[in-house]
């Protein structure tokens, strides 16, 4: 009987102080993100964002974004919609951000287009983090003529200026979502690939890898079980900032005109209605861009301070 | 020695890089025709399927894409870079290099706007650390970060320009480079407005062009002057808690005299390297300012070409530009050498 | 021993610093004396605030430290009632420290001399003296002897007009002056160096020299030998000892390294805990340690002349600062802790002459 | 040597340079330059030298964590760089190595106990869990902590306790042989002791052989039988414990003896002083490398480079003129400059 009381009672201390380390570590994150106010405006944000986006379709019925029929070919010109004959681009007491082109309240666009938008940023950003810490990894792990050549392929993509890449590759393989993603992801996925190649590199060279090393273990199980794992604070903050930046882009090119559907509810989309008539009606493009400005200011808080809070050197 | 090696290298990555970007502009611009029909560029409404098979013909736009390749190699350096129907067919070549001053004094006003704003910010808000004016400054700079550049645009053009001539109030022009009275009453020397105007010793023609670029280069400097507020930030935090710092406050030093002569230079060596990326960052991001503008830079036209299917401008376009950022960051790495004396080559 | 001027008197001083995990209670009620020209080694292991207590006198803490009580008297007046600008004064013209790792104290970006040449900023008097000197007699030899004798207060700034051309190249002589001072080959090439093109030894010297320069009262000396080879390390010690007889400033010898202090000091205090636990001259320190502490920490170091002694390791782990033990805060390691070391930190006692101790049973164990 | 377990012949550790457009070797970092020495059986040998002298190089180098230029190294009669497959399993089973910064040495992510099945399940010494636990319980036992340590992260131990589970890591392979580099320089003194009482007790215990790294020589002393002294990537002198310090042969080896600080104030330390500082190892003085700061050296010196010789039985020495060298002269030469 004694034995098995020290028994349980060893293994209860033990799931004790797993617990109490994880305890530990999360009260002193959130000590350091009380310090920060920006930090808690930021995480009320994307709560708030993420909690519309999912009940949207509750909150506006999506019907009433109207269906644009591809068996007409409008062409490109955007007035061929004025045929529905219904009241456009007023602001009045029913409709508080006004309507659009097609007569539909600006205000429920937009929270029709939050789902979409997040999806997409979500989508994006975790394609590249994938396709950044399989090249980034190996390059940083191999090294040699491999990781020369992984570096100069991503100078070159590094080299493009601005989103000329993305409009040519959606304007090549046509204005569908899975090209438009695509377009952006073959534009982002660079910067993980150097950041995870760094991080590796910085750790590979610390002491307790050497030390797994001469306790024989496989190259491949260091990169996957120790070296990654400890990269991955660098990559959240990355990826938490980069979910503002991938809206911003890809909004930007729905702005300009690669939408694939006139009248898809998504944030830069229903902008780019207001742009031959922004004096008459400057809430076409005001407030939709209000809500990407917000969006990505959102995650840019967040990351931000994510960054103060997972600082190394703050840890220890 | 060591120094001259070190650029030889980097300009055989440079050609390199170079290489690397025509080669997938080119596949993108001809390897679907179906998409982006290379011909388009040579055909009028009323050519005929033999004249357009001709073209077909003579181009080698059906030949092998390689083949192309070459070809076009060889055009390029006879210095034929195609012509643009959209641009009244004239010469991409004269097309591009005709608008591209406009697109570098929108890039250099804003970057300039950029330094002014973004390093002060930086440094309060590093020295006021965790007080409100770093808080403000951290919420300007996050906010210009998450910024789309079209809205910003817009709501400065309503509000300097709409609303201010609505109330009488001097309004900033939110077209065009120069007032059109003024267009080309001057002699073209570099090609940036402002420049000319100097020379030709205009001012109100000199005044004018900086009146034009004013808004849009605020709205191009506001996306980055957060990018450069919160690097600077974080490296005069880093520098201060550096021992140096320590010891400079152990000669008895006033704490003013610690921060511009020991703490300033180092915290600000990264600022040259990011005002490098950002000035190559604002050249490709010129381009939606300069659509919400109607700026007559190469980044507006650059979406022209783009829904006009001109292949050979977007080559240009994507070159010219790939060519400057690789330099400029050669550039900025050659002089953080000379700024951290601890780096040699 | 004749009753000696007192220069510096640390007295009951408690410091705590705010962090993450908990209040760390560096410093509580730590007492130092030190006299004029002699050298005072302070030793003891991490975490025991010889270093803190070492900043906090020239209010060098950094911001998360918050100093709750006790004085810090220098020739006396309390340093903690000193205003910012009289502070700055005082780190200008009397009391200079010298830091431990030579790699990260000189600013990488600035070359050794602009560093140098910055201390004769703040000695306006010094550099004008100096530079009238070398006008009067062009050829003079640098007097090394008042270099190191610390300036009796008397000595003014004469008014005479002095330009500022002079002033520079005075600065620029004196520079070269106090770097042959600290045997430093070829001051010259040194001057326009950066700190990474020269080697740990030189850092140190280019760092002492900048020290010296401002002719202080007191040198504190933070473990300026820890990060340093065997064989560096002997010369700065063989330099300390040659400084010690040649100049009038006292030298607080900050180390964890006993051998080190017995090699250089007039007196060894030691401490443990955030306070100074026995203070002695250092040859009756090592003939008759008193308080348990030290004795054990002779034990426990390696002496290269005795081979096979097994070496006495102090049991149990080095306190944690944030919950530190009650009372005496060795009470958990003390082979002779007894019930009233638990409740109440013992007093420092002057048992003999000049020899302090802070415990409640040294008689017991010393009998 | 008869009975050595590890036997060092010619190791060359050279770091290539490279420079040029087209990054070609310009030339080598010298870290080790040949390198020849034996480690016997249940002995510590003590490898002492200031920095750069090489002395974790030639630790890493025999581990093979750092690639080898030149030479041979026998542990076992396997041949250590020619090892493949199962012969390099064992060597990494037999073979271990304690670093030197006990808060990079222990991932932060794992766990004591994760830390330690990895090894054990690695190389199959243990089946399921609770053998597993078992074991590791035992490992932690011998290096003097308790099972309330097992599912703890490492920054919750003091500096001590982290070098004692890295101890317990490496003694989960059952080692033989094991590299402990400068595994104490960052303890205090009072937990120092204790660690090297370990490592001792645990050598007796086990009969494992140690190669002790440090410039610590009061350290170095205590723990090993035969030191040998490196000075810029080369052996310069080896020898028994009790004749290297007391009568040195290899004029560095004199200077870096009279260097030693001793916790007694009544010693009255030789006046030698070693001047100058360690030239840096890319471009290493030719000859002997120590010539640029002995005071006895000759152009010989600078021409030729001396080879590590046996003067006596277990005595070996790098230099022209062993045996000639007064030292006394030096010292008294020395002080009366210095005062």
């Amino acid at each position: 009987m004694e034995v098995e009381k020290k028994e349980t009672q060893s293994k209860e201390t033990i799931r004790r102080s797993e617990r109490q380390a994880f305890i530990d570590n999360l009260k002193f994150s959130l000590y350091l993100l009380r310090k920060n106010p920006l930090v808690m405006a930021g995480i009320l944000m994307v709560v708030f964002f993420v909690v519309t986006a999912l009940l949207s379709h509750v909150l506006v019925d999506p019907a009433t974004a109207g269906v644009y029929d591809f068996s007409k070919n409008y062409g490109w010109s955007k007035d061929a919609w004025f045929q529905w004959g219904v009241q456009a681009r007023i602001i009045d007491e029913f409709h508080v951000f006004g309507t659009d082109g097609w007569g539909r309240d600006i205000l429920h666009m937009m929270i029709l287009a939050l789902p979409l938008d997040l999806s997409i940023a979500v989508a994006i950003v975790s394609g590249a983090v994938a396709f950044g810490v399989c090249l980034g990894a190996v390059a940083g792990f191999v090294g040699g003529k491999l990781d020369e050549a992984i570096l100069r392929i991503t100078d070159i993509f590094f080299a493009f200026p601005g989103l000329v890449l993305a409009m040519v590759f959606a304007a090549v393989f046509g204005r569908n979502m899975v090209s438009l993603v695509m377009a952006v992801l073959a534009v982002w996925w660079p910067v993980y690939v150097r950041l995870i190649r760094g991080q590796v590199l910085a750790e590979k060279e610390r002491a307790y890898i050497q030390a797994l090393k001469a306790a024989g273990l496989g190259r491949v199980r260091i990169l996957f079980r120790h070296i990654l794992p400890n990269t991955i604070y660098p990559i959240l903050v990355q990826a938490t900032l980069d979910l503002g930046g991938v809206i911003l882009t890809f909004s930007a090119l729905m702005f300009l005109g690669f939408s694939p559907n006139p009248a898809m509810p998504e944030l830069g989309n229903l902008a780019s209605d207001g742009i031959g008539h922004f004096f008459e009606a400057p809430w076409l493009i005001v407030f939709p861009g209000l809500a990407i400005l917000t969006i990505a200011l959102a995650f840019n808080l967040l990351g931000d301070g994510l960054r103060d809070v997972l600082d190394p050197r703050l840890r220890r | 020695m060591k120094i001259y090696v070190y650029i030889i290298r980097r300009l055989i990555l440079m050609i390199f890089v170079l290489f690397g970007v025509s080669v997938i502009v080119f596949v993108l611009a001809r390897g679907f025709p179906s998409a982006l029909d290379p011909a388009a560029m040579y055909i009028t409404e009323h050519t005929t399927a033999e004249q357009y098979a001709k073209i077909v013909e003579d181009h080698g736009f059906n030949k092998p894409l390689y083949v192309q390749y070459f070809y076009w190699l060889q055009d390029v350096f006879g210095g034929d870079w195609g012509v643009s129907k959209w641009a009244a067919s004239q010469p991409t070549y004269k097309v591009f290099f005709d608008r591209f001053p406009y697109t570098v004094e929108l890039t250099v006003v804003a970057v300039l706007m950029t330094v002014a704003i973004g390093i002060p910010l930086g440094i309060i808000s590093a020295i006021r650390n965790n007080k409100i004016e770093d808080h403000v400054s951290r919420l300007i700079a996050l906010t210009g970060y998450s910024t789309p550049s079209y809205w910003m645009g817009y709501v400065l053009q309503l509000i300097f320009f709409y609303y201010f001539y609505m109330w009488g109030l001097p309004y900033l022009p939110n077209k065009g480079m120069v007032d059109e009275f003024l267009l080309g009453t001057i002699p073209r020397v570099s090609g940036v407005p402002i420049l000319d105007g100097l020379l030709a010793g205009n001012l109100t023609y000199a005044w004018s062009a900086l009146v034009h670029v004013l808004m849009p280069a605020f709205t191009l400097a506001f996306i980055s002057l957060g990018t450069l507020a919160r690097l600077i930030r974080a490296s005069m935090l880093e520098v201060m808690r550096q021992d140096y710092i320590i010891l400079a406050r152990s000669k008895g030093l006033a704490e003013r005299v610690v921060i511009y002569r020991h703490a300033m230079k180092n915290a600000l060596i990264p600022a040259v390297t990011l005002t490098g990326l950002l000035f190559a960052g604002l050249l490709g991001g010129a381009m939606i300012t300069e659509y919400v503008f109607t700026w007559p830079g190469v980044g507006r036209m650059s979406l022209q070409a783009v829904f006009q299917g001109d292949s050979n401008f977007l080559l240009l376009y994507s070159l010219v530009l790939a060519a400057i950022i690789v330099f400029t960051n050669l550039v900025v790495d050659v002089l953080y050498a000379f700024l951290d004396p601890r780096i040699k080559y | 021993m004749t009753e000696r001027e007192v220069l510096l008197k640390i007295e009951d001083l408690k410091l705590n610093f705010h962090t993450y995990r908990g209040e760390v209670k560096a410093l509580n009620g730590a007492d130092l004396t030190v006299y004029r020209g002699e050298v005072l080694s302070l030793v003891g292991e991490s975490g025991c605030g010889k270093s803190t207590a070492a900043h906090a006198i020239l209010g060098l803490l950094p911001d998360n430290a918050y100093i709750l009580g006790g004085r810090i008297i220098f020739k006396g007046e309390d340093l903690l009632k000193k205003s910012g600008a009289e502070i700055r004064e005082i780190r200008a013209k009397q009391i200079a420290m010298i830091f431990q790792d030579p790699m990260t104290y000189l600013n990488p970006v600035l070359t050794a001399g602009t560093q140098l040449r910055e201390v004769f900023d703040l000695n306006e008097d010094f550099l004008k003296q100096e530079t009238i000197l070398s006008l009067e007699n062009p050829g003079r030899k640098p007097d090394y002897d008042i270099y190191l004798t610390t300036r009796t207060s008397g000595e003014t700034a004469q008014d005479a007009r002095v330009s500022k051309g002079d002033l520079k190249a005075t600065a620029n002589r004196l520079s070269r002056d106090f770097l042959t001072l600290t045997q430093l080959p070829d001051p010259e090439r040194i001057m326009t160096q950066y700190p990474h093109e020269l080697s740990g030894g030189m850092r140190q010297r280019v760092m002492i020299a900048m020290a010296l320069a401002r002719r202080p009262y007191l040198l504190i000396a933070d473990e300026i030998t820890s990060a340093l080879d065997v064989t560096v390390q002997a010369q700065i010690l063989q330099f300390l000892k040659a400084l010690r007889d040649k100049t009038d400033a006292a030298i607080l010898f900050i180390t964890h390294d006993l051998s080190v202090a017995a090699e250089l000091s007039d007196r060894i205090a030691v401490m443990y805990g955030g306070s100074v636990v026995e203070v002695a001259p250092t040859a009756e320190l090592f003939q008759r340690p008193l308080h348990p502490y030290t004795q054990l920490l002779q034990k426990s170091i390696p002496d290269v002349r005795k081979v096979e002694k097994r070496l006495d390791s102090i049991p149990g782990f080095v306190p944690d600062m944030i919950s530190p033990p009650s009372g005496c805060r060795f009470h958990p390691r003390c082979p002779y802790a007894r019930e009233k070391c638990h409740l109440e930190k013992p007093p420092m006692i002057e048992v003999e002459k000049g020899r302090f101790v802070a415990c409640y049973n040294y008689e017991v164990q010393a009998s | 040597m008869k009975g050595a377990i590890l036997t060092v012949r010619n190791l060359k550790t050279w770091f290539p340079m490279r420079g040029g457009i087209l990054q070609r070797i310009s030339g080598y970092l010298k870290a080790v330059d040949d390198v020849s020495f034996d480690v016997l059986e249940g002995e510590t040998l003590g490898l002492v030298g200031e920095s750069g002298a090489g002395k974790t190089t030639v630790a890493n180098t025999l581990l093979r964590l750092v690639p080898h230029h030149d030479g041979e190294a026998y542990f076992k009669d396997t041949e250590i760089f020619s090892a493949k497959g199962r012969d390099l399993r064992n060597l990494r089973r037999s073979m271990q190595i304690i670093f030197q910064d006990p808060y990079a040495s222990l991932d932060p992510r794992q766990t004591v106990m994760s830390m330690l099945m990895e090894v054990l399940r690695t190389h199959g010494i243990v089946s399921d869990k609770s053998e597993a636990r078992e074991k590791a319980l035992e490992l932690l036992n011998k290096v003097g902590m308790t099972d309330e340590h097992l599912f703890r992260y490492p920054h919750e131990f003091s500096g001590g306790q982290r070098q004692r589970i890295a101890v317990a890591r490496a003694l989960a392979l059952d080692p033989v042989f094991m590299f402990l580099d400068e595994p104490t320089s960052f303890l205090d003194v009072s937990v120092q002791a204790s660690a090297l009482n370990l490592l001792k007790d645990l050598q007796a215990d086990r009969r494992l052989t140690y190669v002790f790294i440090s410039h610590n020589l009061s350290v170095v002393r205590y723990m090993s039988d035969r030191i040998a002294v490196m000075y810029l990537g080369k052996v310069v002198e080896i020898a028994d414990k009790k004749v290297i310090y007391v009568s040195p042969e290899h004029p560095y080896t004199y200077f870096l003896m009279a260097a030693i600080p001793v916790p007694d104030p009544t010693y009255k330390r030789k006046e030698v002083l070693l001047t100058g500082d360690i030239p840096s190892p890319v471009n290493a003085p030719s000859g002997c490398r120590f010539r640029t700061r002995c005071p006895f050296a000759t152009d010989r010196c600078t021409r030729e480079e001396p080879p590590l010789t046996e003067i006596r039985a277990g005595h070996w020495v790098a230099c022209h003129y062993v045996g000639s060298l007064d030292f006394e002269k030096i010292g008294a030469g020395m002080a009366a400059s210095a005062a």
